[in-house]
């Protein structure tokens, strides 16, 4: 059993962990830690992937993916809680509005 | 002449954009068209030049940096991107025109509002082209992260409270949906170890891994483009965006990631996944149409009831799953089958909504600019204000109606036929019923404008940019009624069949 | 209800993606290739070869990403931020912060230089560069370049605009885009490195610097004082 | 190389009829309102244009000359303008009445507004119509059906008032639902066939017998599609809703063009789709011929009932239309030619009587029949050509209305069906029952001391624009019966379409 294994899992149930987060939760600051949860999970994945082949050194091409996609996830993650900060501002609540477009997604 | 041959448009499509971006975040808000005017008409022509060589030439393949695949990043051309790449040039083109008149006037009143529009737009405008030209699965991450993050950020440019969670909404799909289409490129990387779409389409083969990639991939990618029950999102924030805004979103932003699911299922997912997969497609597809359609009825608003169309116009889009299955027919000369017409019918439904919805956002701009709201019940005298305005509104309704001769009707007729070919009752029905309850909401919308207003008082005037390329545009779809064998033909070189 | 029901799919698809990942074969993925080329990349770590050069497109465009987020947050500030109206103005902190700058200036410099050949670059760097920033507006100081706008947005931009300068210039050469010619990658690449650390820097210090900018009254969570 | 000119020209002609009119509609629709000068210039211009081209075509299709315009839009799919014999029966009838309608409607909207918008769609219109007619295939001719739908909306508004809207949406229900089923029709069709190009002696007749079944269930497909334009009961309640349309619309269009686009419809399907003797042989013609007696002797009874005078004239519309269709569906060739000729007298004869009820309505605000004693000695010519038209749609010789009942009389007799006779016979005395009462008050009945609503009017009894159209259709009405014979008559025509149907 490679140890690439084990992180694997882990990596994936972080996806999942991310993902409840997301659909149940909404408050908006859970939900964007949440998705950013979902994207260590992935980060991990990828990360534990190079490892696929123990006795040569890791493969960079997943490591160069990580570090684009963490510069990528911290653009969106500054650009939600902004939003978040400003939606808090006009409205006192760090939740979205109950539409009627409410009725297919939370 | 030979140099303009040789140059690689290709690589200019998407400098071009980039380029003009950020130069227009440099020079600041008082200089931003020195930038924005050259980048727009700068991209136009990289992709129309490219597109001559394409037609002339055939399918290009571009390893950026040198470096080709699997180590590399490679652009590919074909048909399909080509025309997805028109699509685009041409709606933004007149967006822009559009945009310039749109905010000439804001930006006295408003410092903060307008300076960012265009920045935005052109990095929106690379990363579309990015996304239609990329072969690599991770490069088209980040195009639809970039596509995405832009896309929100205009949205919120108005910044009332209800385009900010309007706008919150569309990130945290659009962030879902992306993190979910990662997992799904992290776990095929980790099967084939390549990331090239025609690399992977050589190695792929049926196992839990790809199936579980394929899902993730499919759903981050329904939920980007929105399709019935996923679209939750879409129409607040393609109603609450600024006009020029809205156009784009709903022109062409669904189409990226729309796309890209079309290109992964022919190309990387295994074959067995049609069946089952694209018949599922198919009920939602049908769903959205009658669902969109109705809601759009319901609406009391202008851009609400634009913004479900959009949401019943994507579901016709994804007729191609239940209609088309892959290596069904061979482009070796002899084409036909009704695989292939479900896959002209929806690449040609792409254009005609890209253009027909353009307009419409554009001509509900000029609307609510005059009116001073956009309310479908109070909208009497808009015939007499805006006669042009109405008129592109009638003609873009048109092309959503299917009605000839537009590049409605031309898809419809494709699908139609697809759908009979293969005997699918059920979609027959749908398509039919889907026209029918577009020209309901657009009449509807129509009949209010054009009843006979008691004041005659010009309120305000839009400008000519703001009303010439809306009729430009929707004359185009229209005439897209006339302009299907070339661009078929353009679209099966190199086709993904 | 609705959370049983969340959580029993949940955990099914967890199920699902567990299995995934154990049927996976765990191969070798690229690092042959990688090695195999280079020498022509210009520099000596692997990740960094991937990052600037053999993927240096992904890189590009991944930077726009982070300017996107920059202009979507300023697109909603209300008003320019105020370095003198948020100081925290505590003596230790004060007193810390004179000592950690310089110290983060010179350790975001080494992280730049040292991505060439070991784990660091442009990005660490930049990270490290822009707490600097933020610790400096939590103290009253402004950033450099805010008296004059198109300076702080040269500084903004001028990785991205070095970056792609050089990546158009290539095409304009009859290169490929971003096709170094192998003697002068190393340096091309340092170039826009330096580059991108200066403007990563300075993005993320303005990233977390607008935020005070996003609401009407006093910022409620910098300016608690004491 | 002269020889390669003229065929050149030759294609371009049918393109010619339909930009003449479409040309010029978009012109005017950009036009200010107060442009009225140039808009009338180039209405008249774009018909006159057109009526000499269609000349030229008319003596070329005479003598046997090919006039084909073929583009191709789809693969497989060509948009096919042909002038054939029965396409330029139905062109000469819109031209000619396009140029008496713009005449009749200069006159009647003056000083009303959104005048630049009528005249473009008004112009949109009839290039939907020329494109109806000259349609090569069925591909073609549902594209510019469709376009007819659209372009005739905002006419039927026009006026933008409550109920003009109301009547909008109720047309719009009809007919793009009509709309949808022929789309699904010709989809199927086309799937089985291939393009369907319209040809003499019927396009389909040859495939195996496996498909009759599908071919039956595609052809009733059809004419539910062509019979909501086209007023077959039920599908006709739309028609007297339209008439609230200013008076030159219900005129040219809800006399003749729309629903004659259905009827054109009809006669296309059976004839130069079907064949007349495949779809006798089908045994899709008889349902067909029961239908249009039905529509017959129903529309003619409720025209009995209105008291309004446009009302009256629309479900007559109703009744009348379905002659043409009982022609083809009795299926022989003397009724051939009466259900032909009557698209060409219809047309004249109801259009007459429109322009009539137009101009009591404008010059006098008379709208119902009980207000319409004595009437005559106001506006005596107006009333005679009322008279004519009457009395042509009731079939008395030697109107135009004679011509056509006579020869679906001698028809019915020789492909023997007699009980068709019957049908002709009820309705005849039902056309008399509506018109005669008019035309005996208008004329005999006792005028009031003043007419309450009469705006005056110099020379004439009203003006001019308003009372040339309906003299010069009345005079058609009279000269298409008079001269029957000649060989420049519609009922020559009629013959010489039937003797390439029939012989080609």
């Amino acid at each position: 059993m490679n140890v690439m294994y084990l992180y694997a899992v882990v990596a994936v149930l972080l996806f999942v962990i991310g993902l409840h987060g997301v659909i149940a939760y909404s408050h908006l600051l859970r939900k964007i830690v949440a998705l950013n949860i979902m994207g260590s999970g992935t980060f991990l994945l990828l990360v534990s992937i190079a490892y696929g082949r123990p006795e040569g050194g890791p493969d960079p091409v997943p490591h160069a993916m990580v570090l684009t996609g963490i510069v990528v996830a911290v653009s969106a993650t500054a650009f939600g809680l902004a939003l978040v900060r400003r939606l808090y501002s006009e409205t006192g609540k760090p939740y979205l509005p109950n539409g009627d477009t409410e009725k297919s997604g939370r | 002449m030979n140099g303009i041959v040789s140059i690689p448009w290709v690589a200019w499509a998407v400098l071009f954009p980039l380029a003009s971006a950020i130069l227009s975040f440099l020079l600041g808000q008082k200089r931003v068209l020195w930038a924005g005017i050259p980048g727009v008409f700068g991209t136009f022509l990289s992709v129309l030049l490219l597109s001559s060589q394409v037609w002339q030439q055939g399918p290009q393949r571009y390893a950026i940096g040198g470096w080709r695949a699997p180590l590399g990043i490679e652009w590919h051309v074909d048909g399909l991107s080509i025309v997805m790449l028109l699509m685009t040039a041409v709606s933004g083109l007149f967006i822009s025109i559009y945009a310039v008149g749109y905010y000439s006037r804001q930006s006295r009143g408003h410092k903060h509002s307008n300076n960012l529009f265009w920045p935005l737009w052109l990095f929106l405008w690379a990363a579309l082209n990015g996304l239609f030209l990329s072969a690599d699965l991770f490069n088209l991450y980040v195009t639809l992260e970039l596509a995405g993050i832009a896309a929100v950020a205009l949205v919120t440019l108005t910044g009332g409270q209800v385009a900010l969670s309007a706008g919150l909404r569309y990130l945290l799909a659009a962030l879902l949906g992306a993190m979910s289409y990662l997992m799904g490129v992290a776990l095929l990387y980790a099967s084939f170890g390549v990331l090239d779409i025609r690399m992977l389409s050589a190695l792929a083969a049926p196992g839990p891994a790809v199936f579980i990639s394929a899902t993730l991939m499919t759903l981050g990618l329904l939920i980007k483009t929105a399709l019935f029950p996923l679209h939750f999102w879409l129409p607040p924030a393609h109603a609450n965006a600024p006009a020029p805004v809205s156009a784009m979103l709903s022109g062409l932003v669904v189409k990226g990631s729309f796309y890209l699911m079309m290109r992964l299922w022919v190309e990387v997912f295994p074959s067995s996944l049609w069946p089952i997969g694209g018949q599922f497609l198919g009920v939602l597809a049908g769903a959205a149409i009658l669902w969109g359609s109705i809601m759009a009825l319901r609406q009391g608003s202008l851009k609400m009831t634009i913004a479900y169309s959009t949401v019943a116009q994507i579901g016709y889009l994804f007729l191609f799953f239940p209609l088309a299955s892959p290596r069904l027919f061979i482009a070796e000369g002899e084409v036909s089958g009704p695989g292939l017409y479900a896959f002209w019918g929806c690449v040609y439904q792409a254009l005609s909504h890209a253009l027909a919805k353009a307009a419409m956002f554009m001509a509900a701009g000029n609307i609510m600019r005059v009116l001073g709201h956009d309310c479908i019940g109070r909208m009497d005298g808009v015939n007499q204000r805006l006669p042009l305005t109405l008129f592109a509104f009638g003609l873009s309704g048109v092309s959503l109606m299917g009605l000839p001769p537009s590049g409605g009707f031309v898809a419809k007729w494709l699908l139609l036929k697809a759908a009979l070919e293969k005997e699918h009752w059920g979609l027959v029905l749908i398509i039919v019923a889907g026209g029918l309850l577009a020209s309901a909401y657009v009449f509807k919308v129509l009949k209010h404008a054009l009843a006979q207003s008691s004041q005659n008082d010009l309120l305000e005037r839009v400008p000519p940019t703001m009303d010439i390329p809306t009729l430009i545009l929707a004359t185009l779809s229209l005439l897209l009624g006339f302009t299907a064998r070339p661009l078929l033909s353009l679209l099966t070189r190199g086709s993904i069949f | 209800m609705m959370r049983w029901v969340i959580g029993s799919v949940m955990i099914a698809f967890g199920g699902i993606l567990v299995w995934g990942v154990m049927s996976l074969p765990g191969g070798d993925g690229l690092t042959v290739k990688v090695e195999e080329r280079m020498e022509m990349s210009g520099v000596t770590h692997p990740v960094t070869a991937v990052l600037l050069n053999f993927r240096g497109y992904d890189t590009l465009l991944e930077i726009g990403v982070l300017l996107l987020a920059l202009f979507g947050v300023y697109s909603l500030r209300r008003s320019r931020p105020d370095p003198t109206g948020v100081s925290v103005s505590h003596p230790f902190l004060l007193a810390l912060t004179r000592l950690l700058v310089p110290v983060m200036i010179l350790m975001g410099g080494y992280l730049f230089w040292s991505g060439a050949y070991a784990p660091g670059g442009a990005f660490q760097a930049g990270a490290v560069l822009g707490a600097a920033g933020v610790l400096l507006y939590l103290n009253g100081f402004d950033l450099p370049g805010r008296k004059k706008e198109w300076l702080l947005r040269l500084y903004l931009a001028i990785g991205f605009v070095f970056f792609l300068g050089i990546g158009g210039g290539l095409v304009a050469a009859g290169n490929r885009l971003l096709e170094y010619p192998p003697d002068l990658a190393g340096s091309l690449i340092i170039i826009i490195e330096a580059g991108l650390t200066l403007s990563i820097g300075f993005i993320l210090a303005e990233l977390y610097i607008s935020n005070s900018s996003l609401e009407i009254g006093p910022d409620v969570f910098v300016t608690e004082k004491g | 190389m002269g020889e390669w000119r003229i065929m050149n020209l030759d294609q371009w002609l049918p393109v010619f009829v339909v930009l003449s009119s479409l040309l010029t509609g978009i012109i005017i629709f950009f036009l200010k309102e107060e442009q009225h000068g140039i808009r009338t210039a180039l209405n008249m211009a774009g018909a006159i244009i057109k009526l000499i081209v269609i000349g030229v075509m008319l003596h070329g299709v005479f003598h046997e000359q090919v006039y084909e315009f073929r583009l191709p839009l789809l693969p497989g799919l060509d948009l096919v303008l042909r002038a054939d014999a029965l396409a330029m029966l139905f062109v000469v009838l819109s031209a000619v009445l396009w140029l008496v309608t713009t005449v009749y409607a200069i006159g009647y909207l003056e000083g009303s507004p959104n005048r630049s918008r009528f005249f473009a769609f008004f112009s949109l219109c009839v290039t939907s119509t020329m494109g109806i007619s000259l349609a090569g295939n069925l591909f073609t001719f549902l594209i510019f059906y469709e376009a007819l739908t659209i372009a005739t909306y905002p006419l039927v508004v026009h006026r933008g008032t409550q109920k003009a809207l109301r009547a909008g949406t109720i047309y719009l229900i009809y007919t793009l639902g009509g709309g949808a089923i022929l789309l699904t029709g010709v989809v199927w069709l086309h799937i089985l066939t291939g393009s369907v190009e319209f040809t003499q002696g019927g396009a389909i007749g040859q495939l195996g017998a496996g498909e009759r079944p599908v071919l039956t269930l595609i052809f009733f497909i059809l004419i539910l599609g062509l019979g909501v334009k086209s007023a077959l009961v039920p599908l006709h309640g739309w028609l007297p809703i339209a008439m609230v349309a200013p008076a030159p619309v219900s005129a040219l269009l809800h006399a003749v063009a729309v629903v004659k686009a259905g009827a054109f419809g009809i006669a296309r399907i059976v004839y130069n789709v079907y064949g007349i003797e495949f779809a006798a042989d089908l045994g899709v013609t008889f349902p067909l011929a029961v239908a249009a007696s039905v529509t017959i002797v129903y529309g003619s009874l409720l025209a009995l009932k209105q008291d309004e005078l446009k009302k009256r004239l629309a479900y007559s519309t109703v009744s009348q239309l379905s002659y043409i269709a009982l022609g083809m569906a009795v299926a022989g060739p003397l009724s051939m030619v009466g259900g032909l000729v009557h698209i060409v007298h219809q047309g004249i004869m109801k259009i007459t009587l429109f322009f009539c009820a137009g101009n009591l309505a404008e010059t006098l605000g008379i709208h119902h029949i009980h207000e319409m004693d004595g009437v005559g000695r106001r506006m005596p010519w107006t009333m005679a050509a009322f008279t004519v038209a009457a009395f042509g749609m009731i079939g008395v010789p030697p109107t135009a209305g004679f011509i056509s009942k006579w020869y679906l009389g001698l028809g019915a007799l020789e492909a023997e069906q007699p009980w068709v006779l019957a049908v002709l016979v009820v309705s005849t005395l039902l056309n008399a029952a509506y018109f005669l009462p008019i035309v005996r008050a208008a004329w005999f009945g006792k005028p009031p001391e003043a007419w309450s609503d009469d705006r005056g009017a110099g020379r004439f009894e009203t003006d001019w624009t308003l009372l040339a159209p309906p003299i010069f259709t009345a005079l058609l009405t009279l000269g298409a019966g008079l001269v029957a014979s000649m060989p420049i008559s519609p009922l020559q025509w009629a013959r010489l379409i039937t003797q390439r149907e029939y012989w080609p």
